[in-house]
């Protein structure tokens, strides 16, 4: 399913994306230093990277959690950063994030159907009467029993929460969910439900994805198109095929090559082992030139001194690396 | 580190111009006639609008605080009217008597603190554990003028083992006024007769003082003990093969300290305040019992004074504790959430 | 603007002795107090300054051991001008103050102009007829005093002007203070010294913890006595079992009046110990606001003068005190036993039925506001209570400190309703107590909570008071009292009180206890006269 | 509708079972909440139960004063012949009411203020709160609680009044450092990107995790301010007369120890009585609401 | 064969809660060559730190319980052992690495602190040699590509990341020989290229000095690269041990089987469909298999006994009534 191209219009546009975060005098975190992507509408864009890219910080900023430092966000057509007092109502409407962290994304001291309630009642998707009806209704959608509903989030499962975290983000019927590392806490063997589940609603509901982890092997089973970051910034986006099998940034490369992976015909499709070399620099003290430049294997002059810029070398296969500029 | 203390000390001058706002107006605005209360009622017309004169008691108040105010920080608070001289003289006089108190009492919260705690969190759910406890909850329930008035009769009436009253036995000078502390000022010029006295004389109002807070802080300590043994990094040291005892001391005792001794410096700075009823039982002549004596006579220039020495203090050893514990525990430096 | 003077006397000590700083003399009489004394005695008011006052200074006359009235004490003789509005007064010779000066007839003047210009302590008794700046010495040993108007009692009044040396007190004058010329007129000197002639003279002064004194070996009167105490301590200790601890230690001589009725039992068990009682002149009376309701009814004031249990005060509470005759003390010059009433229920019944509060007065409860320093008020407060209640009257009990009382007492609308204090006549006249209880002037003092506003009785004491005879002025003194009796009964007058204290009797002396024939009686603060104890160091 | 059992938590059986496990776990706990009980049913109908009921108004009874323990006299009689027992009984609901009074007005203050500071953590709202409270705990409670209730009338209600206005700055430091740290959770941030009022975010998002703190506080807080009330007592500035109150009798009773002891030891042991119950059931109640399982 | 450095017979643990015990581990056997790797495989939950720490011993009395079972190291029972030869154990014979790197470091004491003091009670340095015990930290830092040896010395905890941290753990665990390394998940908070070459390093040291090596992990793809032989547990039983090769071609198990099958695979080809329901109440574990409730295969016998261990190929061993027992033959098909 992941192959098929979804020609839809273009919903999500970031356009150089800037987050950083001050830590002291003129200092900062450099979470998000200028990227720009688009989503189209029934994609699932995935957005992989190492810890502390700063992939979750693009979701933040997309929900409007911070004040975006620089750069344009465009959702469904309207730019939604020139609102700096908050996102409209149709945003948070439309748009639904759901978080990493099963353990914090529920209050401990309300019930299931308390939680659920919150977003119908905000956005006054069903008359007050019915939401009950409808919290059973959602419930089923995530494959969860109705009783369900009287539960509180410290008596279930991390799998089962991480449903209600669905459950909650699919109340008020976006149009855009970000999915933040959803399975990342949780076992395979829920992994594997859960993620199903996620892909079977996006087919019903027409749903939009921005789904975020670091597990190449999630990545290449649910998403139609791959970002990936490293340092605050993507240097790869391609279609999912693509991206696998022609993989063109040397981090890219380095990272595909070392998944480990669980039978000889996946290793065959790994690039050749690159071996990685020095330390990741810190957000606060990027290098000049190009961020990769201290781990990279292909390093040159340049590198040292340019920060590259993105190019699509094909349709949709955007990189951002001196090796691989057309010149 | 400059940095972190001059930005509390700034904190702290603000938070304590609130604090002399707050005492200013309470001491003017709500009692009747100033005059009155600070001469007598048959005090002379004349007399009174002299003193009315002098405290401004005329102008409007804001200005009556910001006269004030000026003549605090010329260390100037006013004449007390109870002893008729300047506050200054007497808070000069009280609260080295107090300070020597609660700083022996200090000594003997941080040992008996330490001491029973460690004991109650190594032997954690034994007999003496429960002992440690059990003590803990007296220690809660009674209050320090009680134990003071228990101890004083015990040692002081019953046994006659410990002289009890005041801060010298009434047959020895008083040392040579360098610091105001007796026991220093007597081991300084040499005089160890007299410093062993005076210290005699601290030994159970301090130990009616320390009771209270050691016992309870004790369990603290403990509870913080018995959390941290719990951490994985207990269990990983342990792996280590570390010694038992290094493990307790070191690398349980440290991460654990830090509670205890922010609630110790609490109570050692609330202690300041608090003493007055054992300094009255055991006719300590000290600035809480001054300052006691004080609110009870409105006594109001008298009043503000004390109430602004303890807030100063009040805040430099909470200040310094934050010091400690920072000392202690990295997580807690650059000025960090407790 | 550094309006407050002198308070930056820095560094020096409490001492006003240069050397002798604690060193405690061998036969030092060690007195509880409730709070160190001031020494100042234009500002002393105390009782435990009054004690200190009077061992330290000398004062023209001095209270007669035997009859009433006074006997010369500085003075050697007086004389009064037929109008009764100049006195004279002829000044012994060599008296020395504790500095060393003699004293001079222009020391008595300063003193009294002192005094007047200050305002405070013991003024009032002296500033209705005197005018700072008329006093007059003729020359170094005469002295007159010109009074605006003529005034009965003067010459016992004169007990409380304390002869300070005007040398020793203009040399120690702050220039800063607020009394023009005089500066702060010593007032900051005198916080820790004294400038008198007395027994004894300050050695230190510890605020709040004690103040002591030597003997002054020149003392004019000299030193007959040879077992006088060397020195007195006057501490201030008032928990009971700080008082206990000491007295039991040897380490305290003379405990403070005011402790409670079981301490004083715990005390006397204590070897060596005996209780000693005196009267200073004291009477219990119970206050009442005369212009708040119900109590502006006579018959409800009567009522109340009912239910108070007189004996169970005097036996039982007030432990040794005797009843009450009267609105004035019994013993003062000038007193008279008047009509008193009983502790009576249905009398009490009756005298409300008459009032015109007889319907309502269930719907009037009573405060008694009782001062919470003096442990047995409540215990009478009490009693009254419980008595109230079977007659369906509400009385409810309330304590505030003394300083809080005296500011509520000092307007009609604040005052309780019903307090209790114990009140002395300045000195032995029962015409200035008259005064300061009952007339308009004293209003909105401690000594005067009726708030009677009785022109009759206020013209009646004005002319008793300017009556120079003395037989005329304590006939219209006995008339005073009777009349307040019987025809405004404003308060209720417990008892005349016997104060109680603990002394060691195993090796003091105490002339006023011991010799008196029941209970001694002397003008308030003259119990404590040291010169007159003796002190067996040798039998302690 | 979200009714009242929403408030503290879902009141599932599982939930109520853990609380009560965890709670009577420890049989202190279970102690503490049978001393509180006697302590509640004590100060309802002390009238009711106590021996000599006319004890604890206005009454004096010299014959039978200062008597020691015994058959009659439980705890003995006062200097006024007052049944001690009675007094000691009947001083439970002046203890009570004073904690209750105290921590009804300030736990909700504070909590609020705490609240609010500790959402808008870091920003001109919080600086002012907290340093407002700050003023309040720079100096001693017992002193500035003093200082209140001499300067204004002595009485119980100034008292009370003092008492209060020194005791909420600590809820608001509690409920601050909870708080900010709560509103760091997702769940309040999901809240805020789904749009959710800010009074829907303070109370029903954060509030409920403030909660355990705050009542293993209150019960702990039980035994300061009676504490505090025996120690203003003792200077004559709490309760008045004829109504007992364990500071007063104590402090009435101290200076006649150690020979009419009854008046001060059991007075003494009442207050031990009520502070202990509300310690153990303090301890119990962070039991209860402690997150680790075992 | 080789000697079995480390012998787990029948081997039951307990965790004293208040629903009553949690049964977390199950009568498991395990046991570990001399220079031999093995994995421990399983879900979160399943007990895999729980047996590693009670090797170690360092769970209290008072937390645990273990109603049966011997743990041999070297021939010596760690659970009656003595404390000094429990000490010598940890100083000379096992070290694991902590799982959670974030609290396995006391946060009050710096990195070098904490690392001088291992090496100081190790036993093999003069403590006072303050030299070489620097030298030796400078080492095991640098070991696990940490670049600044000095700078992390003299941090704190809280003042690196957690991939840092992690290193730190690595590096102290590391830091003196011991014949047995437990490496509990050891790179949960490190980047796929980081872990990479961590792995590499495990390998390296456990083969040229001839050491053992216990993998713990809950990704199949890390144990198939890394370790010999593994062990695959399920709530608390070891359900399944062979050889590497074998897990990965002839699966037995269901639990086995259903796990492989839901790794996403880097070839794509969609998903699986999970395994059905959740794992078991440790404290009313199901009586009988407790994979039973989830097993697509389950039967009658299945809730009421344990299935035995049955080797089912050389060096493969099954606790499945699919293979062995009586229901053998009929277990077959399904
Ligand atoms: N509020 C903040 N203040 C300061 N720094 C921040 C803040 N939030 C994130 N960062 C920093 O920004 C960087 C990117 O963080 P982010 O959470 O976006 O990473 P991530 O890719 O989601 O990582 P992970 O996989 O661990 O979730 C990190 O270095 C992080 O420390
Ligand atoms: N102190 C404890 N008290 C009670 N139960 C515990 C305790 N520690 C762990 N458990 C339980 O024991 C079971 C096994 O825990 P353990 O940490 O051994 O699992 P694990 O296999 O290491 O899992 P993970 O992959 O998450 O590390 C878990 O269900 C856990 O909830
Ligand atoms: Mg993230
Ligand atoms: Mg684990």
């Amino acid at each position: 399913m992941s192959e098929q191209k979804t020609q839809g219009k273009e919903l999500l546009i970031a356009k150089g994306l800037k987050q950083y975060f001050p830590i002291g005098k003129d200092r900062f975190v450099r979470a998000v230093d200028g990227v720009d992507f688009s989503i189209r509408e029934g994609e699932v864009m995935g957005l992989v990277g190492e810890s502390g890219s700063g992939k979750s910080t693009i979701a933040y900023t997309v929900m409007g959690m911070y004040r975006q430092t620089d750069g344009e966000i465009i959702f469904n057509g309207t730019s939604i950063t020139k609102n700096t007092k908050g996102r409209s109502k149709e945003f948070r409407r439309d748009a639904q994030i759901v978080f990493q962290d099963p353990g914090s994304s529920l209050n401990p001291y309300q019930d299931v159907r308390q939680i659920l309630s919150l977003p119908l009642k905000v956005h006054n998707v069903v008359p007050k009467s019915d939401i009950d009806d409808k919290i059973r209704e959602i419930l089923q959608m995530v494959e969860l029993p109705p009783d369900f509903m009287y539960k509180s989030p410290n008596s279930i499962g991390g799998g089962e929460r991480q449903l209600v975290s669905i459950a909650r983000a699919l109340c008020s019927n976006p149009k855009f969910i970000i999915l933040d590392e959803p399975t990342s806490s949780l076992d395979v063997s829920i992994q594997a439900k859960i993620l199903n589940m996620l892909m079977k609603l996006q087919e019903e509901q027409k749903l939009t994805y921005m789904f975020i982890t670091h597990d190449m092997g999630v990545m290449r089973n649910v998403s139609t198109k791959i970002a990936i970051m490293y340092l605050g910034k993507i240097c790869e986006i391609a279609p999912t095929k693509t991206f696998y099998e022609k993989p063109l940034h040397p981090y890219t490369q380095m990272l595909l090559s070392a998944i480990p992976v669980i039978s000889a015909e996946e290793e065959a499709l790994k690039p050749k082992k690159i071996k990685c070399e020095g330390e990741i620099p810190s957000p606060v003290n990027l290098p000049s030139g190009c961020s990769f430049h201290t781990r990279c294997p292909f390093r040159q002059e340049i590198c040292t001194k340019e920060d590259p810029v993105m190019q699509e070398v094909e349709p949709g296969h955007f990189v951002r690396c001196h090796l691989c500029q057309k010149k | 580190m400059v940095k972190y203390i001059t930005k509390r000390l700034l904190m702290g001058i603000l938070v304590l111009l609130g604090t002399s706002i707050l005492i200013f107006t309470i001491a003017r605005v709500v009692p009747g006639d100033v005059a009155t209360i600070a001469l007598g009622s048959r005090a002379t017309e004349a007399a009174k609008e002299a003193l009315r004169q002098e405290m401004n008691l005329h102008d409007p108040l804001p200005l009556q605080y910001i006269k004030w105010l000026g003549n605090v920080l010329q260390g100037d608070f006013g004449n007390s009217f109870i002893t008729k001289r300047a506050v200054v003289m007497d808070i000069e006089q009280f609260l080295p008597a107090t300070l020597e108190l609660v700083i022996i009492a200090g000594v003997f919260i941080v040992i008996g603190t330490f001491g029973l705690g460690l004991l109650a969190g190594k032997h954690k759910n034994t007999w003496i554990d429960g002992l440690i406890r059990i003590l803990s909850y007296i220690g809660v329930a009674l209050p320090a003028f009680v134990v003071g008035i228990l101890l004083l009769l015990l040692f002081g009436y019953k046994l006659e083992a410990i002289p009890v009253l005041g801060r010298l036995s009434s047959s020895l000078t008083p040392p040579t006024n360098i610091t105001g502390f007796y026991v220093l000022d007597a081991l300084l010029t040499g005089q160890f007769a007299v410093a062993w006295d005076a210290f005699l004389h601290l030994l159970l109002p301090a130990l009616a003082l320390a009771i209270g807070p050691i016992v309870q802080d004790a369990r603290v300590l403990r509870s913080s003990l018995v959390d941290n043994s719990t951490k994985e990094y207990m269990a990983v040291s342990t792996g280590y093969g570390l010694p038992p005892n290094l493990l307790i001391r070191k690398y349980l005792l440290k991460p654990s300290a830090t509670s205890a001794i922010t609630m110790m410096g609490m109570d050692f700075a609330s202690l300041l305040g608090n003493a007055f009823l054992v300094e009255k039982i055991f006719n300590w002549p000290g600035i809480s019992r001054y300052g006691i004596n004080a609110m009870l006579n409105k006594d109001l220039n008298a009043i503000c004074a004390v109430v602004m020495i303890i807030g100063i203090t009040f805040f430099f050893v909470n200040m310094i504790v934050d010091l400690i514990v920072a000392a202690l525990d990295p997580r807690m430096r650059k000025g960090g959430k407790k | 603007l550094s309006g407050c003077g002198g308070g930056n006397t820095t560094g020096e000590t409490q001492a006003a002795g240069t050397t002798a700083t604690g060193s405690t003399a061998e036969s030092c009489i060690t007195i509880g107090v409730s709070g160190t004394p001031d020494l100042d005695p234009a500002i002393a008011a105390t009782g435990s300054s009054l004690i200190a006052a009077i061992n330290m200074y000398d004062t023209l006359v001095h209270p007669s051991d035997t009859d009433e009235g006074v006997t010369g004490r500085v003075a050697d003789s007086w004389e009064v001008s037929d109008d009764g509005l100049v006195y004279t007064f002829n000044l012994k010779k060599g008296i020395k103050f504790h500095n060393g000066e003699e004293l001079k007839a222009s020391d008595v003047v300063y003193s009294m102009d002192r005094l007047l210009t200050i305002g405070e302590g013991y003024a009032y008794i002296f500033s209705d007829f005197v005018e700072p700046g008329t006093t007059v010495a003729k020359d170094d040993y005469t002295v007159e005093f010109h009074l605006k108007q003529s005034y009965g009692p003067f010459l016992n009044a004169l007990v409380r002007l304390f002869i300070v040396s005007e040398k020793e007190v203009t040399e120690n004058t702050d220039a800063s203070g607020s009394y023009g010329e005089h500066g702060d007129y010593g007032k900051n000197y005198l916080v820790t010294h004294d400038a008198g002639s007395g027994a004894y003279q300050a050695v230190e002064l510890v605020q709040q913890d004690y103040f002591y004194a030597e003997k002054y070996d020149d003392w004019f009167m000299g030193w007959d006595n040879e077992y006088a105490p060397g020195a007195f301590k006057q501490m201030a200790i008032t928990e009971a079992t700080t008082v206990r601890t000491m007295v039991n230690n040897k380490e305290l001589d003379i405990t403070d009046t005011w402790q409670s009725l079981e301490t004083l039992n715990a005390l006397s068990q204590i070897d060596g110990v005996s209780i000693a009682e005196y009267s200073n002149g004291l009477e219990y009376n119970m206050y009442m606001n005369n212009q708040a309701a119900p109590l502006d009814d006579i018959n409800v004031r009567r009522a109340l003068n009912c239910l108070i249990d007189y004996d169970t005060i005097c036996k039982t509470i007030l432990v040794d005190s005797t009843l009450s005759a009267g609105p004035t003390p019994a013993g003062v010059t000038g007193h008279v036993d008047t009509a008193q009433f009983k502790f009576d229920i249905e009398q009490a019944k009756t005298y409300l039925a008459a009032s015109s509060y007889a319907d309502t007065y269930k719907d009037y409860p009573i405060e008694i506001v009782v001062n919470s320093d003096v442990a047995d008020l409540e215990k009478i407060a009490l009693m009254v209570q419980t008595a109230a209640q079977q007659i369906g009257m509400t009385i409810t009990i309330s304590k505030a400190p003394w300083v809080s009382l005296i500011d509520k007492m000092g307007s009609v609308e604040t005052s309780p309703q019903i307090t209790i204090i114990n009140s002395a006549p300045p000195y032995d006249d029962a015409g200035v107590y008259l005064q300061s209880r009952y007339s308009n002037a004293t209003q909105g003092t401690w000594e005067n909570g009726e708030w009677l506003s009785d022109s009759t009785i206020n013209d009646m004491i004005e002319d008793a008071l300017g009556t120079t005879d003395v037989d005329a002025r304590l006939q219209k003194y006995a008339d005073i009292q009777n009349y307040i009796v019987d025809e405004v009964c404003p308060s209720a007058w417990l008892c005349d009180l016997t104060e109680r204290c603990a002394y060691q009797s195993s090796y003091i002396k105490w002339p006023l206890i011991e010799e008196a024939d029941g209970v001694g009686r002397c003008v308030n603060g003259y119990s404590q006269e040291y010169y007159r104890m003796e002190y067996h160091t040798e039998l302690k | 509708m979200s009714t009242k059992k929403s408030f503290l938590s879902p009141s599932t059986k599982e939930n109520l079972r853990i609380y009560r496990y965890k709670f009577s776990r420890n049989k202190l706990s279970v102690f503490g909440l049978i001393l509180v009980c006697i302590s509640i049913f004590f100060a309802i109908f002390a009238e009711v139960i106590v021996p000599y009921p006319e004890s604890i108004g206005s009454f004096v009874d010299y014959a039978n004063a200062s008597l020691p323990p015994s058959a009659e006299h439980w705890f003995g009689t006062d200097q006024v012949g007052r049944d001690v027992f009675s007094r000691v009984i009947f001083s439970f609901r002046g203890a009570l009411i004073m904690s209750l009074v105290v921590l009804v007005i300030s736990v909700p203050v504070g909590t609020i203020l705490g609240l609010i500071a500790g959402y808008y953590h870091g920003t001109k709202i919080d600086a002012v709160i907290m340093r407002i409270s700050d003023v309040f705990l720079s100096v001693p409670s017992l002193i500035l609680a003093l200082c209140i209730a001499s300067i204004l009338e002595p009485n119980m209600m100034n008292s009370m009044l003092a008492v209060t206005i020194m005791w909420w700055p600590w809820y608001t430091r509690l409920v601050y450092g909870q708080a900010s740290s709560i509103s760091e959770e997702y769940f309040v941030k999901n809240a805020e990107l789904i749009g959710a009022s800010k009074a829907h975010i303070l109370f029903k998002e954060i509030l409920p995790n403030c909660l355990s703190p705050i009542f293993t506080k209150m019960a702990l807080d039980v035994g300061w301010v009676i504490l505090m009330g025996a120690s203003l007592s003792f200077v004559g500035l709490g309760e008045q007369p004829p109504t007992p109150a364990f500071g007063q009798m104590i402090s009435d009773g101290a200076s006649l120890m150690p020979d009419i002891w009854w008046l001060t030891i059991f007075p003494a042991a009442g207050i031990a009585f009520m502070i202990l119950g509300f310690n153990f059931l303090g301890d119990g109640i962070r039991d209860m609401f402690d997150k680790g399982g075992h | 064969m080789a000697e079995k450095i480390l012998n787990i017979e029948d081997l039951s643990i307990w965790y004293r809660t208040y629903r009553g015990y949690s049964q977390v581990v199950d009568h498991i056997h395990l046991h570990v060559d001399k220079g031999e790797k093995i994995g421990l495989v399983g879900e979160s939950g399943c007990g895999k730190t729980t047996t590693m720490k009670t090797v170690m011993g360092v769970l209290g009395k008072d937390l645990i319980h273990i109603p049966n079972g011997t743990i041999d190291f070297r021939g010596k029972n760690v659970l009656t052992m003595k404390q000094s030869d429990l000490l010598e154990l940890r100083r000379s014979g096992v070290s694991m690495i902590s799982q959670s790197p974030m609290s396995a470091l006391n946060p009050v004491f710096t990195i070098g602190q904490q690392l001088m003091d291992i090496l100081k009670y190790s036993g093999k340095y003069n403590p006072r040699d303050k030299e070489a015990l620097k030298n030796a930290a400078h080492e095991a830092l640098t070991s696990v590509m940490l670049s600044d040896p000095d700078r992390i010395m003299a941090s704190y905890p809280h003042q690196l990341s957690g991939g840092m941290r992690q290193r730190v753990c690595i590096a102290s665990a590391l830091i003196t020989p011991k014949d047995l390394l437990i490496a509990d998940e050891p790179c949960t908070a490190l980047d796929v290229t980081i872990q990479d070459q961590i792995h590499h390093l495990l390998r390296e040291l456990v083969e040229e000095k001839k050491r053992s090596l216990i993998m713990i992990t809950h990704s199949l793809g890390v144990a198939r690269e890394l370790v010999d032989r593994i062990y695959i547990m399920y709530g608390g039983n070891i359900v399944e041990s062979c050889r590497t090769e074998d897990l990965f071609t002839s699966p037995s198990h269901p639990y086995t089987q259903g796990l492989l099958s839901c790794v996403p695979r880097l070839s794509g080809g969609g998903l699986s469909a999970g395994i059905y329901g959740y794992v078991p109440d440790y404290v009313n574990p199901p009586k009988g298999c407790r994979f039973c409730p989830r097993c697509p295969y389950a039967k009658k016998i299945c809730e009421t006994e344990k299935p035995p261990m049955t080797e089912i190929a050389p060096d493969h061993t099954v606790a499945c009534f699919r293979f062995g027992g009586e229901e053998q033959e009929k277990g077959g098909e399904a």
